[in-house]
C-alpha cells in the first residue's frame, strides 16, 4: 500500500460535506482502493501550505484564493487536483430584526479578512442580491467560530458562516436573537464559487500518481454513497461527532444530498469563474493572471471518472 | 505572647509584621491556606454569578465543567492529550532554561556581549511568535521539533531577560571578594553571580513556565493540531463551552503545579534572607 | 626574628620610595609612584584618592598603615591585591604585578559574607581555589572557626550573626588558605577591646609560625604598635604617604610594661599628634565647635 | 595607561576588565555601538543566505523586503497599521504598568496577600490568552475595549510577577533603618522597596513590553481585525511573504524602541551601583 | 548637669533590674525582665539572645552599654526602638511602648546607606517624617554632613565613599532630626582615633546643649568612660546584665590628665579586667593558643 499524507485545516470531522474525506478513511474507503492516508490536521490554509511545501504532507486541503497567490507568485509549483466540497454550504446569518439584505445598508457585516474568500464570495452574494454593498460596513474577525460568537453576541449585525457552524452554534447557544438571511442554497447559487481545492506539488503528482489516483477514486465512491443513502454519512457523522445531536445530522444528511463531489467537484467553467472573481480582490492586484492549466489538473479526476463513470445531473464536470 | 516568625506547614513565607498590622485582631491568626481556600471559593462564585446571570450560554457553571471534566478523564482524551502537550511542553520549556540561563549569565558577566546582545534580544521578544511559524514549518515541519522550537522561542525570553537582570544587579562587593580568593570568572558565575541572582531566575523560570504553555497552545494549533492546544481550538471552534473550560483550567493547572514546584525552591531562600521583624 | 639594629628614630623621613635600601634582596611587595583618580559618570569632579604612593615592604614584615579617614588606606590595600589597577605607577608582589589568589589574604571592612551560604560555606569559599578536597576544606574551615571563636556557629547564616561576629567570619576566611602575604582592612574594628587582643595574639602567633608578609591597616594607634615592624602613616587630599616609621620594640609585647616603656609612649604620642595636626587641618568649618555647627 | 571606567556615548555599560580579559587584544577598544553594527551585519547575511539558498520562496531576500517597506510606507499602509496598533498597545500596556507595580508591591510588602494570591496569579499566567477570547467577545465586543484588554492580560504578568519578586528580594536591613525613621508603610513601599527593585521592575516592563505587543497580535486577529496584526495575518494568509516580513521586522522595531527608552531610565542605575574593576 | 551624689561604687551590682529606685520621675527608658530568643527556621537549635534583662534610665543621662561580641548589645538596642519585640518582658520609653519614628534616633552598626541616594539624600531621609519642608530638610542634611565632616561628598553615592566616611554619613543621618532619644550602636568603630575623639566631642556637645537620652554602645572602655553617665557592662550566653556603674567624674573629660585621675584608673582596669574575664570565660579551646590551633 502506498502512503498519502493528506494535510487537513479542520481540528475536527466538519459537519459540512468536506468530511468525506475523514470518514472516507474511518470507513475504509482508501483500504480498499489500496492507499494508505495520513490524516495530518492543522489548523488553517497557512499552516497547510507551509507544511505541503516542506514535504511535511503530499497533498491539502487548502483554500483556492491562497492557491492561486502562490501559484501566481510562483511559490509553489502543483496543482488542484479535487475539491471534495466544492462548495462550502455559506449562509449569511443576521440580527432577528433586519428583514432583508436590502436592510443591512449602514450595518456592520463580519468577515474573516478583507480579501478572504467568505468576504469576496459574501460581497457577490449581496450585490446579486440587490444589496447597497457600498453602505455595508465590514468587519474583519477572524475564523467562523469568531464571527458566529461575534453575531450571537450581537456584536456584528450580519455575517457568513458554514452551515456546520450554524448547526454547531444553534444546538449549543441561544440563537433567538439571529436569523437566516440568505440561506444555503441560495447563497451557492448567487456565487457558485468554488472554495477549496485538494493541492498536490507537481513533485508529488510525479512520484504518487498511483496513491493519488486511488485517493481520488475512493473519494468519489464515498461521496456517490453519501449521495445515495444520507443516513450512511449521519451513521459515520454520530460516531467522529458525538457532540452533534442525531436529528441534526440526519437533517442535515439530507441537506447535502445533493452537495457532494460526486464526479470530483472539478467543473472547469466554475473554477475559471472562481479565478476571474478573486482577481478582482485588493490581493491580487499586483498579480499576473494565470491560466486554468497552471493551477488545475483534471487528469486524476477524469482517470478516476474513467473507471467509475460519471454521475450525470449532479455535480457537473463542466467539461 | 509569640511574636516570632511562623513558617506555614505549607512551606510559605511567614507573616511579616506589617500585614498583621493591617489586618483586623480576629483575622491575623488566620493561615496562608484559609485565605486561598477564601480566594477560591470567591473566585467559584463569581464564575458561577457570571455562568447564570450574564453567561449567554458560552460560560458553563462550575458543575457542568467539573462533568465534564470527570467526562474527559474518564474516556482518556483529557490524560492522552495532557500527556502529548507536556511532552511537547518540558521538552521546549527545559531547552530554553538550558539556553537561557547560562547566555543570561554571560550577557551580564561580560558586560560588552550584555551591552552589544541586548537590543537584539529586546526585538526578539516583542516579535509574535506566530511569525515564526511559517518558516517554522517550512524548515522544520508539523510535528515535535517544530512545536518545541515554538514553545522554545516563547519561554526563552523572560529567564534570558531575567538572568540577565539578577547578574546586572549582582552584587560588586562580593564579585570582588571571590576575585580576591583567586575564584576566577566560571567560578564567579556559579558562586556569586547564580545564587546571587536565583531569585530573579526563579521569576523568570517563573514567567517561562506561563509563557511557554501558552506558546504550547500556538504550538498545538498552528503546526499539526494536538494535544490540550488542539482540543482547546476543537471545542472552541465547535462551541462546547464546557469541555474548553475544563482544558482552559487543565492549562491554570499545570501553570500552577509548575510555578509552585518553582516557589518551593525559591522557599528555601527564605533561610538566609534577612527578615525585618516589627515589635508593634 | 631578623630585627635590624638601627637605632630608633621617630623623626619623619621624607616621602617617597623607602627601606628597599635596607635591604639587598628585592622587596616581596614594591609599591612604585602609584595614583588613581575616581572619575564618576556624572560630571562631579574627579577625585584623587592616591597620589604618588612608593612603598617596600620586605619579606616576613608586619606593616601597619595609619590614617585619617578617607586618606586612600582601602585603595592602596586594593592595588596590594591586583583588585584595582593604579592610574599611574605599579605594584609588584614578589616581583610580579600582583594577581588575586588564594596565597593573598584579603581581609574586607565591610565583611562581603555571602547570605546563601553557612558561616562555614563562607569560611570554605576562601579555600576552593586551593586545590584542597571537599573534606579537607571542611576541617580546615571549622578548624579557623574555632580559631575565632565561633564553631558553635559554623551551620548558621550570616544574618544570623552580630558584627562582631561577622567581622571574625571574614578574617577566618582570609586565614584559612594560610596565605604568604596578607592583607587586613581593620579586621579587628568590631570588636570588644578583649577579643581583639585575643585575635591580635593569635595572628601574631600564626604570623611568627609561618612568616610572610601582613599589611595591616588600623585605626587603633596602640594596636599598630603592639603589631607592626614598620608603621606606614598616611596622609589625605590627596592621599599620600607621610612617613614610615620602624617600630624597634622587643616582642611579645603584651606585656603592661611595654604600653610604658619610653619608646612605646613616645612613639604613640608622636603618631597621635601628627595624626590629631592632620585630621584638624582638613577638618571643614562646622566641624569640632567652629561654631555655627547645628544646635 | 586608561583603564578606568568608559561611558559609552549612547549610555551602554561600561566594559569589564572580565571581559576585555577575554577579548583578543586588538578589539579590546571597540565599543558597543561597533560590535552591535557587526552583529547587525551578520544577522542581515544570514537572512540573505537563509533567503537565496534554503527559502524556497518563503524567505524574501533583505533587499526584497527594503522595497517592500518602501512601499507599504509610501501607501500609507504601515504608518496607519502602525499607529492602530500603537494607540491600542500603549493603552493597554500602560494600563498593566499601571495595575501590576502597585499590586506587585502590595503582594511582596504584605506577605499574606502575596502568599495568597502567588498560586492565583501563576494560574492565570499559564492560562492561554487565546481561552479568554471568546469571552471578551461577548462582554466586550470587537473593538478598542476587548482589543486592549487582550493586551492587558498579556502584558500584567511578568510586571506583577518582577515587581513581586523584587519586592521579595529588597533589603531588609534597609526596610527596618527606614522604618526606624518613622517611615509608614506606604514610604517605605515608595522609597525603599520600589527603588530596591527597580531593576527587577523594568525587566518585568520589558518582557511586559515583548508580551504586549505579541498579545498586540493576537487582539487584532481574533477581534476585529486591524492594524499591524491585521497586516500580519493577511500577508502570512496570502504567502505575501516580503509584506510580511515588513510587518514582522516593524514589531520587532517597536518592540526595541520601547525596551530601548526603558534600559536608558535603567542605565541612570549604574551611577550608585559598585561594580567590580579589576587590575589584571 | 543633673549628677547625683553618690560615692564612685565600682564594686558589683546585683544583676537585674536596677536604677528606677535612684529618681522619683518615672524613667525616661525602661527595660523590665526582657527576654530574646531566636529560632533557626532549619531546624537548628534556639538561640538565646538576651535573658531578663532590666534596666532603668532616667532622663539626660548618656548610657554606654560594654560588653563583649555577641552578648546581645544590638538586640537590646532595637527593642529600644520597637524594631524589634521581646519575647518576654516589655520595654517604655516615656511611659509607652517604643515606636521608630523621628523622635528617636538609631545609629545602626552596618550603616545601611541607600545605594541610590547620594550622601545628602540619604541623610534626608531620617528628615523625611518631621515634618519638615523640603528646602528646611536639604539646609539641615547639609548642616550635618558638615558637622560630620562630609560637605564635599554631598552629591557621592554611597560606594564612592571609604568604610569611615559611610560610619559618618550613618551618624548624620541620625543627628539630622534632632531625635530625643539617641540609640548609637559602635557608631565611631570605623573612624580613625583622632576623627573619633572630634566625633565625641560634637556628640557630647550636641547633647549637652539638647539633652535627652543617649544609649551608646561601643567597644573602647576609654570611650565608655569619656562620654557616659553610667555605663551598662553585659555579659552573653546567655546575653544579660551583669552590672551597671555609674561614672563620676567632672565633666568635660578630655584633659589628659582625666586620663591620669585615679578613679578613671581604676575604673577603666575595673572594665576591661571584667570584660577580659568574660571573654576568656567563653572562649572556645582553640583560641587564645590552646595548642591545637591551625599551625
Ligand atoms: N569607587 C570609588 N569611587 C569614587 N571615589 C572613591 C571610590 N573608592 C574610594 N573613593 C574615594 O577615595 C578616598 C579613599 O577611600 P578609601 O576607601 O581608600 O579610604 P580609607 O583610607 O580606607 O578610609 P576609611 O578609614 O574611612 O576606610 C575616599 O575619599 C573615597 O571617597
Ligand atoms: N536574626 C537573628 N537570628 C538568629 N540569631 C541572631 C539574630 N540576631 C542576633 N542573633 C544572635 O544573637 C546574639 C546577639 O547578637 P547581637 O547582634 O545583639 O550582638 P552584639 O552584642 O551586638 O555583638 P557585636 O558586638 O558583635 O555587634 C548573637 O549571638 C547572634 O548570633
Ligand atoms: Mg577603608
Ligand atoms: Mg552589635
Amino acid at each position: 500500500q502506498e502512503k498519502l499524507r493528506l494535510i487537513v485545516t479542520e481540528l475536527t470531522t466538519p459537519l459540512v460535506p468536506n468530511s468525506v474525506m475523514t470518514l472516507a478513511k474511518s470507513a475504509g474507503y482508501y483500504d480498499r482502493a489500496g492507499v494508505d492516508v495520513e490524516l495530518v490536521r492543522v489548523s488553517a490554509t497557512p499552516s497547510a501550505i507551509a507544511a505541503l511545501s516542506a514535504g511535511q504532507g503530499d497533498m491539502a486541503n487548502v483554500a483556492v484564493d491562497t492557491t492561486l497567490q502562490l501559484i501566481a507568485r510562483g511559490q509553489v509549483k502543483g496543482k488542484a487536483v479535487l475539491s471534495p466540497d466544492r462548495a462550502i454550504p455559506f449562509m449569511i446569518v443576521s440580527k432577528a430584526g433586519i428583514g432583508s439584505v436590502k436592510d443591512l445598508a449602514g450595518k456592520t457585516f463580519g468577515v474573516s479578512r478583507l480579501g478572504s474568500v467568505d468576504h469576496l464570495l459574501s460581497v457577490a452574494v449581496l450585490r446579486a442580491l440587490g444589496a447597497d454593498v457600498d453602505k455595508i460596513e465590514l468587519v474583519a474577525i477572524g475564523d467562523p467560530a469568531a464571527r458566529a460568537l461575534a453575531a450571537q453576541a450581537g456584536r456584528v449585525d450580519a455575517t457568513s458562516f458554514s452551515i456546520g457552524v450554524w448547526t454547531d452554534l444553534r444546538q449549543k447557544a441561544d440563537t433567538a436573537n439571529l436569523k437566516v438571511l440568505v440561506p444555503q442554497a441560495e447563497y451557492f447559487k448567487a456565487a457558485p464559487l468554488i472554495s477549496k481545492v485538494n493541492l498536490v506539488t507537481d513533485e508529488v503528482a510525479k512520484s504518487k500518481a498511483k496513491a493519488i489516483a486511488a485517493f481520488t477514486k475512493a473519494n468519489l465512491e464515498a461521496a456517490r454513497d453519501f449521495h445515495k443513502n444520507p443516513k450512511l454519512w449521519a451513521d459515520a457523522m454520530a460516531k467522529e461527532r458525538p457532540d452533534v445531536s442525531r436529528a441534526t445530522l440526519d437533517e442535515l444528511a439530507v441537506l447535502f444530498k445533493d452537495s457532494w463531489s460526486v464526479n470530483g467537484g472539478m467543473n472547469l467553467k466554475q473554477l475559471a469563474y472562481t479565478q476571474a472573481e478573486l482577481y478582482k480582490g485588493p490581493d491580487f492586484r499586483d498579480l499576473r493572471p494565470v491560466t486554468l492549466e497552471e493551477w488545475v489538473d483534471t487528469r486524476p479526476v477524469d482517470a478516476a471518472l474513467k473507471d467509475v463513470g460519471i454521475m450525470l445531473g449532479l455535480d457537473d464536470t463542466g467539461r | 505572647m509569640n511574636r516570632e516568625a511562623k513558617t506555614m506547614p505549607d512551606g510559605a513565607t511567614r507573616q511579616s509584621s506589617a500585614a498583621r498590622a493591617l489586618l483586623p485582631a480576629g483575622l491575623k491568626a488566620a493561615p496562608v491556606w484559609l485565605w486561598r481556600l477564601v480566594v477560591l471559593a470567591a473566585l467559584l462564585l463569581l464564575w458561577w454569578a457570571v455562568a447564570v446571570f450574564v453567561g449567554r450560554n458560552f460560560v458553563p457553571t462550575p458543575q457542568a465543567t467539573a462533568l465534564a471534566a470527570l467526562r474527559l478523564i474518564e474516556n482518556g482524551t483529557l490524560p492522552n492529550a495532557t500527556a502529548q502537550s507536556l511532552a511537547v511542553f518540558f521538552t521546549g520549556y527545559g531547552l530554553a532554561a538550558a539556553v537561557a540561563i547560562p547566555l543570561g549569565l554571560l550577557m551580564g558577566g561580560f558586560r560588552p556581549l550584555g551591552a552589544t546582545l541586548d537590543v537584539f534580544v529586546n526585538a526578539l521578544a516583542a516579535t509574535p511568535r506566530v511569525a515564526f511559524i511559517p518558516l517554522i514549518i517550512v524548515f522544520l515541519g508539523l510535528g515535535f521539533e517544530a512545536k518545541v522550537t515554538i514553545i522554545f522561542l516563547g519561554a526563552v525570553m523572560p529567564i534570558l531577560i531575567n538572568t540577565y537582570t539578577g547578574v546586572l544587579s549582582s552584587d560588586g562587593e562580593l564579585v570582588e571578594m571571590a576575585r580576591s580568593t583567586g575564584a576566577g570568572d566560571l567560578a564567579i558565575f556559579r558562586k556569586i553571580m547564580l545564587p546571587g541572582s536565583l531569585r530573579s531566575i526563579v521569576a523568570g523560570l517563573r514567567l517561562g513556565a506561563g509563557i511557554g504553555l501558552i506558546s504550547t497552545v500556538v504550538a498545538e494549533l498552528y503546526t499539526s493540531v494536538r494535544g490540550l492546544g488542539g482540543l482547546l481550538a476543537t471545542y472552541g471552534n465547535t462551541f462546547q463551552m464546557d469541555n474548553y473550560f475544563v482544558v482552559v483550567l487543565a492549562f491554570a493547572a499545570i501553570g500552577a503545579l509548575v510555578t509552585q514546584g518553582l516557589r518551593m525552591a525559591e522557599s528555601r531562600m527564605d533561610r538566609w534572607q534577612y527578615q525585618e521583624e516589627r515589635a508593634s | 626574628m631578623t630585627r635590624d639594629a638601627e637605632p630608633v628614630a621617630y623623626d619623619a623621613r621624607p616621602e617617597g620610595p623607602l627601606g628597599g635600601a635596607r635591604d639587598v634582596a628585592p622587596p616581596a611587595l614594591r609599591v612604585a609612584g602609584v595614583s588613581k583618580t575616581f572619575r564618576p559618570r556624572d560630571g562631579r569632579d574627579p577625585f584623587t584618592a592616591l597620589s604618588d604612593v612608593s612603598l617596600d615592604v620586605s619579606d616576613n614584615t608586619f606593616v601597619s598603615i595609619l590614617g585619617p579617614s578617607g586618606c586612600g588606606k582601602t585603595t592602596l590595600l586594593r592595588m596590594m591585591n591586583g583588585l584595582l589597577a593604579p592610574d599611574n605607577g605599579e605594584v609588584l608582589l614578589g616581583g610580579k604585578p600582583p594577581r588575586p589568589g588564594p596565597d593573598v589574604g584579603f581581609v574586607f571592612q565591610s565583611f562581603r559574607l555571602l547570605p546563601w551560604r553557612t558561616i562555614r560555606g563562607n569560611v570554605e569559599l576562601g579555600l576552593e581555589e586551593t586545590g584542597l578536597s571537599r573534606a579537607e576544606r571542611r576541617e580546615r574551615a571549622l578548624r579557623y572557626l574555632a580559631l575565632v571563636g565561633l564553631s558553635r556557629f559554623a551551620e548558621s547564616y550570616p544574618h544570623e550573626l552580630s558584627g562582631g561576629m561577622k567581622q571574625r567570619v571574614a578574617l577566618a576566611r582570609a586565614l584559612a588558605p594560610e596565605p604568604s602575604v596578607l592583607l587586613m582592612d581593620e579586621p579587628f574594628a568590631s570588636l570588644d577591646a578583649q577579643t581583639r587582643e585575643l585575635m591580635q595574639m593569635e595572628l601574631l602567633r600564626l604570623w611568627e609560625r609561618r612568616r610572610g608578609v601582613v599589611v595591616f591597616v588600623t585605626h587603633s594607634v596602640d594596636e599598630a604598635i603592639v603589631l607592626s615592624d614598620r608603621i606606614v602613616l598616611m596622609r589625605s587630599h590627596p592621599g599620600r604617604i607621610a612617613e614610615v616609621l620602624d617600630v624597634d620594640l622587643p616582642r611579645p609585647r603584651w606585656d603592661t610594661d611595654v604600653h610604658t616603656r619610653r619608646e612605646f609612649v613616645e612613639l604613640r604620642h608622636y603618631l597621635w599628634e601628627q595624626i590629631k595636626a592632620m585630621v584638624l587641618a582638613s577638618a571643614e568649618p562646622g566641624l569640632f565647635g567652629s561654631g555655627d555647627a547645628p544646635g
